[in-house]
């Protein structure tokens, strides 16, 4: 009996992206058993070696050295998310070890590391902004305005929206950045509404997605606006979904994976199976759209390098993912040089039709129209923003 | 893009705000300011409280309000219970209690969120009611319902607080105990069991204060770091143990907020409420209604 | 023991902790005990530095995280600026958390216990937001930093920030030492306990707490201006996480006040729990199990660690809120 | 109105500290005993285990009612004050931070106290006018004197039938001092008050006082049972009578 | 040995000194001189003023009209420790300990602040001190578990310990027997003549007799007497506001 081949991680599972990595987490066990079933890597079982970083990144550079130097793990995942991700990419880049990212947000941008692969569908950095203005131009929308989270992801979305809006010549008529822990949204949403905007890009974290748009129902929006959303982190989850209910209507917000007959690849709905039942267990997000999949896909990529390359050999995994394109469940994945997708496919969708208090629901298509990138579309931009919501 | 209206708009809603930050506060004002107990777990109380209403809402679909009081007394006896294990274990012993307490109550804090955590998982919840999400027109402004409610409840709060507290027996004592326990003795009241109670009161408070932050905004286990800093501003910007203080400092800490986030832009707003809090304390190092 | 044999034997201890330290960097090639013994180090510091104002002199400071997070930026702001080396970084940051700390200083002047700490909380809140909003330095959204190359003898940057920290420590535990020797902690023992009667008593009372604000503050921004090198990032939220402050005041209290090596060995055992549990038990039970360390300990040992070693430190325990 | 204090081979003490040895004294309804004895012999100690603060190593500490017997060593505090002792300690142990109405309002807690408020609060403001007159000043900025008079004030409010005072003289003027003596003197007379006072001002405490103890080191080294008989007594001449002019 | 014109020169002068507490006037315009190496009783009813005025002459309180001159240097705005560097000490009417520290160690900070010497010399000087006061046997003792007479003695030996040229006492007496009254008197009047300078505020009226030079005697914030004790007893306002007698 040959010794496992491990592999490391930290995930959050606790602090504010507990939520995430849990989730997260749960896709990649589901991989490991589906791997470990099939009889595992190269005759070997896959065993998982992971601590909890607590969202944070001052623990992740210890954990990172302990699991290459004590565990002698044979392979890395990243943490879900940017920064706990941050601090270890000078480390990975130092010690010539393969990465496999988790939803982080441009941190190779300024490292270069050439042994990096993100799972998440990101794809260059202003793809984000740019689809969503798309969609705005082609509603007629002149003006934005830019209501975004202190809070690096939310930043880093900012600032390319700030980009690509200059570009187009699109003036932002309202800019505002709101600190975490903002309990009220009533006075920024008043203010917002005065500057009477036609689109409204917003780029928020969880606990403030809900409020923002409770104070949108309450407060009013302003028939000026054709489309509403864009960078609405929390959107995604069960828990968030489920208590807004039919606020949701209307807001075109990104996301990963949707059950739209667009997205169903090979083995996707057989993980959607699985996870569904061992959620409910683990009291993990029940629907898992958002980051599940791409935890099971990032096992996906590593077991067809290390089948194909024959080894555990680093250099060699990262080659072979750099040079061919990935069959996965979220469908097929090719990198560029910087480790980033070649071509987004984060989605743009539409909330429709959502009834209060029903997780349900989410389930069926049609819930969320795919409006974005034209292959996976399944529907078209309902505009302004208060038709939509009905 | 000032506009009177605007401004009008930002006080009205910052009073609310504020009527809300004052309930979420009062009951400290009675367990730190008057006890003396340095109740950093109190936000965690508060989170806890959240949950039971989320619960009975979710499973019963009881109307959070009514959710809320319904675990009222259910709080109070545990109010009773954590204030008994802080003084057997550690009150009785300690005379420099304060420090300890806080490091003793951070503890107690951890334990709760993780408590929660183990049980609802670690997304956020919230509740429905009917007036959550719909607003009052009032002229050209909309005032959500959710912060009317939270208005109305803080005010009885504090009114009928303040009146316990200044009119009746136990109230002077509870306001005494702290002072010099062993002179309270010598009036016939047992402190610990005066403070037992107050502190119950304290925390019985929480269950409708839990209430309305559910109410307010969706809850998730860690929330209650955030309103640490949050609601000992308010105490202390009150000066510990005035009632009516609290309702003050809070309402100047919502309108202030309230004014910085339309007018000027919310990215400074933290450091300006708090900067407030350091003025005050400079003027008046006692709070504004403290002695 | 007299006085001055206890002194030798106190530098005999530094001396040989120092040498043992680097003995270990040159011959030690796994790099997980240096990630790790480097935050216990900084806990050491920071837990030392903690006690020098919250400990002597009953000033409870919740602002520990704002010097810390004072510490990283001064150290990214100049780095980003000139690329100083890590010692000018560290320097820097001492300097400007000692400024800080003379800030806080006046603050004593007005506001006695709680009122002190909420103030320093508040202060915290205040100065992070100002750094969410300095974008030179990254602002919300953190900046990553690329260590420059590591300088002889040691052979990885963080070894030698293994090193460094240790001389931290050691610094901080010195500088704890000395005053708590010398008339200076008597003072701060004394104003304590009543200020007015220290100051009637010929007590400097505000000149020992501008003393006891700016080493201490100093010394925890000292301590914290190598993260930004050691975690090769900056983020706000990491460097002013409140959990900097619970940790402190954790440590200086488990360890207990009354004596320099009371927050030593608290930041010890609280350190090395934390870095156990967090490549142990891996879930929130780790949370869990520091909330009941630490409720067991406030408990079980009102007088801290050196409380249950050595009675007669009754005396000088802990201060007011 | 039958109210007795027996106490019998009374020990207590703080851990180490012994300051009370085998105390044997008694106080009869209606009487004045004066307790004297210079500092750090054990007066407060003696006081704080009447009330139940400190408890006592070994003795008897017996209250009769109206012929019920109390043992006060099984009681709490709280529960001796319900009997209507009350106990006015050294040190003032005032509320600093409540006014002096509310102090005086705290000092009617007790149940039996409570209805007859209005009648008590006449009475303490009727003996020291200046808390009339400061009635909403903080009790932690009055004047040593002052605090005082709030402390003795605050004591009455619980309508007491044994009335324990450590020092009532301390801090108080000349006047004041003769005066308070003299209204603890009037007390007793109209309302049956029975009353047990350490008091180091002699010549004042006599001329209420029916009886005294001298307590020496924790031990009662003298029970006289006339003030005549105190007066003549060596300790009491050497402690209290001689040196000054 | 001081000359003769230096003698002469007041160690204190207290200049139309008006302190008020928000509508209260506590002192109004206080003008006095103390001359070096007197001793100066202090009198009047309870909330006259004393303790306002010391607390202006030692700098816990700003007054707001008047100065304070000592040893011909204007003390007005200086804070209270360097007042005791320059040799004024006080003790506390309502005790206030170093709670957290041993009855020697309190002395010690003093010694060490005020009048700093070899660690080794000051303890002596701080024993010797307590052995005066008769508080040796509790030089060890945590001084929260001090009697409140104890604690006043404590107060006044570690104004001693500051080695001050003029010594303030607070009522320091109170509380205690006659003859021990004496002793601390005869301690006070050696202090005296070591050249020391002190005010005594109390109201043992054999005491201040009996101690000082001169008396002063203050009524709603006035001076309302001021000469050798005799005098001052004699005055019919003394006697209507004071001493009742
Ligand atoms: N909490 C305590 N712990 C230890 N010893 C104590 C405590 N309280 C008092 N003592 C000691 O017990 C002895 C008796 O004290 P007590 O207060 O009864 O004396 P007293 O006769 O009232 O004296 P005084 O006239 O000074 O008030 C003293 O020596 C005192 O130091
Ligand atoms: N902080 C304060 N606020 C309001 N009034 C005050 C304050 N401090 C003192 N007073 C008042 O000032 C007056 C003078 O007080 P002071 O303490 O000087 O009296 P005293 O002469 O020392 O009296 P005693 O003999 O009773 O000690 C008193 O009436 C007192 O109530
Ligand atoms: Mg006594
Ligand atoms: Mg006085």
């Amino acid at each position: 009996q040959q010794p496992p081949i491990k592999i490391g991680m930290s995930m959050p599972q606790t602090g504010g992206l507990a939520g995430g990595g849990k989730a997260s987490l749960l896709g990649i066990e589901i991989w490991r058993d589906d791997v470990n079933a099939k009889g595992g890597l190269l005759g070997r079982k896959v065993e998982l070696v992971v601590y909890d970083d607590k969202s944070s990144a001052s623990e992740t550079p210890a954990i990172y050295a302990k699991l290459v130097d004590v565990d002698k793990v044979d392979l890395l995942f990243a943490p879900y998310a940017t920064v706990p991700t941050a601090p270890i990419m000078p480390f990975v880049k130092q010690r010539g070890l393969l990465l496999m990212g988790n939803f982080s947000f441009q941190v190779n941008s300024k490292v270069g590391h050439d042994m990096w692969f993100n799972n998440a569908p990101w794809g260059p950095a202003d793809s984000w902004a740019a689809s969503f203005l798309d969609l705005a131009q082609k509603a007629g929308g002149k003006n934005m305005a830019l209501l975004t989270a202190d809070q690096e992801f939310a930043q880093n979305l900012a600032v390319t929206a700030r980009d690509v809006a200059k570009k187009r010549n699109i003036p932002i008529v309202f800019d505002q950045v709101y600190p975490p822990n903002t309990v009220e949204f009533s006075s920024i949403i008043r203010a917002l509404k005065a500057a009477k905007p036609d689109i409204v890009y917003v780029a928020s974290y969880p606990p403030d997605s809900a409020g923002i748009l409770r104070a949108v129902n309450e407060i009013g929006i302003g028939d000026s606006v054709k489309i509403f959303g864009g960078g609405m982190v929390g959107l995604q989850f069960a828990a968030v979904m489920s208590n807004l209910g039919s606020l949701l209507n209307g807001v075109v917000n990104y996301n990963t994976w949707l059950p739209e007959k667009s997205m169903y690849f090979d083995g996707t709905k057989e993980f959607f199976d699985k996870y569904t039942k061992r959620a409910i267990e683990a009291k993990v997000d029940p629907l898992g759209y958002y980051l599940a999949p791409f935890g099971y896909a990032m096992g996906q990529m590593i077991e067809a390098a290390v089948n194909s390359t024959k080894s555990l050999d680093q250099k060699g995994i990262a080659k072979y993912l750099r040079e061919n394109e990935h069959k996965t469940i979220v469908g097929p994945i090719a990198f560029s040089a910087d480790g980033e997708r070649k071509e987004t496919a984060t989605l743009q969708a539409q909330f429709r039709g959502v009834k209060d208090k029903d997780i349900e629901q989410f389930r069926s298509s049609g819930k969320q129209v795919i409006l974005f990138p034209d292959k996976l579309k399944t529907g078209e931009l309902i505009t302004p923003f208060e038709a939509a919501r009905n | 893009m000032f506009s009177m209206d605007l401004l009008l708009g930002a006080v009205l809603l910052g009073v609310l705000l504020g009527c809300f930050y004052a309930a979420v506060s009062v009951g400290l004002s009675v367990s730190f300011g008057l006890l003396d107990v340095p109740h950093v777990a109190h936000p965690a109380f508060l989170v806890m409280a959240s949950y039971g209403v989320y619960q009975l809402n979710e499973s019963y679909d009881i109307d959070p309000l009514l959710a809320g009081l319904a675990i009222t007394p259910l709080f109070f006896l545990f109010g009773l219970l954590a204030y008994r294990v802080y003084h057997e274990t550690f009150e009785k012993r300690g005379s420099d209690a304060a420090v300890r307490g806080i490091a003793f109550f951070f503890g107690i804090a951890f334990i709760i969120e993780v408590l929660i955590i183990l049980q609802f998982g670690v997304d956020q919840r919230s509740v429905s009611a009917t007036y959550i999400g719909k607003a009052w027109r009032f002229g050209e402004m909309r005032i959500p319902i959710r912060q009317l409610v939270a208005f109305a409840v803080a005010l009885a709060l504090t009114v009928l607080l303040a009146v316990y507290l200044s009119k009746t027996f136990m109230g002077r004592a509870i306001r005494a105990v702290a002072q010099d326990e062993e002179a309270l003795r010598l009036m016939g009241a047992n402190p610990v069991r005066i403070k037992q109670f107050a502190f119950g009161i304290a925390t019985a408070v929480l269950g409708i204060a839990g209430a309305l932050l559910i109410i307010v905004a969706p809850v998730e286990p860690t929330l209650d770091r955030a309103y640490i800093g949050r609601t000992f501003c308010v105490v202390v910007m009150a000066g510990l143990g005035s009632i009516s203080g609290t309702l003050i400092a809070a309402i100047i800490l919502g309108v202030a907020e309230s004014i910085v986030l339309t007018l000027f832009g919310a990215s400074w707003a933290p450091a300006i409420s708090f900067a407030m809090l350091l003025g005050v304390l400079a003027v008046r190092p006692q709070g504004l209604l403290g002695r | 023991m007299n006085k001055r044999s206890h002194s030798i034997a106190f530098w005999a201890g530094v001396a040989v902790f120092l040498i043992a330290v680097l003995t270990m960097t040159q011959i030690v090639r796994n790099e997980y005990p240096f990630f790790a013994g480097y935050v216990i180090l900084q806990f050491i510091a920071l837990a030392v530095a903690w006690s020098i104002l919250g400990g002597y002199a009953g000033y409870v400071n919740f602002g520990t995280n704002a010097f810390f997070g004072v510490g990283v930026y001064t150290a990214v702001a100049l780095f980003k600026a000139t690329g100083a080396p890590l010692m000018l970084q560290i320097a820097a940051g001492a300097v400007v958390g000692m400024t800080l700390g003379f800030g806080v200083g006046l603050l004593t002047l007005r506001m006695r216990g709680i009122f002190f700490s909420i103030a320093t909380i508040a202060l915290a809140i205040i100065i992070e937001t100002f750094v969410m909003n300095w974008r030179f330095v990254g602002g919300a959204a953190g900046i990553q930093i690329q260590r420059p190359p590591v300088m002889a003898p040691f052979d990885s940057y963080v070894k030698m920030l293994f090193f460094v920290q240790a001389l931290l420590a050691v610094t901080a535990v010195s500088i704890a030492r000395y005053i708590q020797n010398s008339r200076i902690g008597r003072g701060l023992q004394a104003l304590r306990d009543d200020e007015l009667a220290a100051e009637c008593t010929g007590v400097p009372t505000l000149k020992l707490k501008l003393v006891a604000c700016m080493i201490s503050g100093g010394l925890i921004s000292a301590a914290g201006a190598p993260a930004a090198m050691y975690l090769q990032y900056a983020d706000p939220s990491s460097a002013f996480n409140l959990s900097y402050s619970v940790s402190a005041l954790a440590m200086a209290l488990i360890g207990g006040t009354a004596h320099w090596i009371g927050p030593v060995l608290g930041a010890i055992l609280l350190g090395s729990t934390q870095q156990l549990l967090a490549v142990t038990i891996s879930s929130e039970v780790n949370v869990l199990v520091l909330g009941i360390m630490l409720v067991l300990f406030v408990v079980g040992a009102p007088k801290g660690i050196i409380g249950l070693l050595r009675p007669r430190y009754r005396l000088r325990a802990g201060g007011k809120p | 109105m039958a109210l007795s204090l027996a106490i019998e081979g009374l020990d207590a003490g703080y851990g180490a500290v012994k300051a009370l040895r085998g105390v044997t004294l008694h106080v009869e309804a209606g009487e004045t005993v004066a307790l004297l004895g210079t500092n750090g012999n054990g007066k407060s100690t003696l006081m704080k285990c009447i009330m139940g603060l400190v408890r006592p190593d070994s003795g008897r500490l017996a209250l009769s009612i109206d012929g019920v017997t109390h043992d006060l060593a099984r009681l709490s505090p709280e529960a001796i004050v319900d009997l209507g002792v009350a106990l006015v300690p050294e040190g003032r142990r005032l509320f600093p931070k409540l006014t002096v109405t509310e102090n005086l309002m705290l000092g009617a807690f007790r149940k039996m106290a409570r209805s007859a408020i209005q009648q008590n609060l006449a009475l303490v403001f009727d003996t020291f006018p200046v808390l009339k007159e400061r009635r909403d000043q903080l009790a932690g900025t009055m004047s040593g004197g002052q605090q005082q008079m709030l402390a003795i004030a605050r004591a009455l409010m619980s309508s007491p039938r044994l009335l324990l005072i450590d020092e009532p003289s301390v801090g108080l003027s000349p006047l004041l001092v003769s005066q308070t003596i003299a209204k603890i003197g009037e007390l007793k007379q109209r309302v049956g008050l029975t009353v047990l006072m350490a008091e180091q001002n002699f010549n004042q405490a006599i001329r209420i006082a029916d009886r005294g103890y001298i307590i020496v080191h924790g031990e009662i080294a003298v029970a006289a049972q006339s003030v005549d008989e105190l007066k003549a007594n060596d300790i009491v001449k050497r402690l209290y009578l001689g040196g000054v002019a | 040995m001081t000359t003769v014109a230096a003698a002469d020169t007041p160690l204190l002068q207290v200049g139309t000194l008006t302190k008020t507490f928000g509508g209260f006037t506590a002192l109004d315009n206080i003008s006095v001189d103390i001359k070096k190496g007197e001793r100066f009783g202090l009198i009047g009813p309870n909330g006259s003023g004393k303790t306002t005025l010391i607390n202006c002459i030692s700098g816990a309180l700003r007054p707001q009209v008047g100065s304070v001159v000592f040893c011909g240097e204007d003390i007005t705005q200086l804070p209270p420790h360097l007042r005791a560097r320059r040799g004024i000490a006080r003790s506390f009417q309502i005790p206030r300990p170093f709670r957290s520290m041993t009855v020697l160690e309190n002395l010690m900070v003093g010694l060490d602040f005020a009048a700093a010497g070899s660690a080794a010399a000051e303890e002596e000087i701080a024993m010797s001190i307590l052995t005066r006061m008769g508080l040796a046997a509790k030089a060890g003792a945590p001084s929260d578990t001090l009697s409140q007479v104890e604690l006043r003695k404590m107060e006044l030996a570690r104004a001693m310990a500051v080695r001050p040229k003029l010594l303030i006492s607070d009522e320091a007496m109170a509380g205690l027997s006659s003859s021990e009254v004496d002793e601390v008197l005869d301690l006070l009047i050696s202090l005296g003549e070591e050249d020391i300078t002190i005010i005594m505020i109390e109201h043992i009226m054999q005491a201040v007799m009996r101690f000082s030079e001169r008396v002063m005697c203050l009524d709603a914030g006035k001076i309302i007497a001021l000469g050798v004790p005799a005098e001052v007893m004699a005055n019919k306002r003394v006697q209507e506001a004071y001493l009742g007698t």
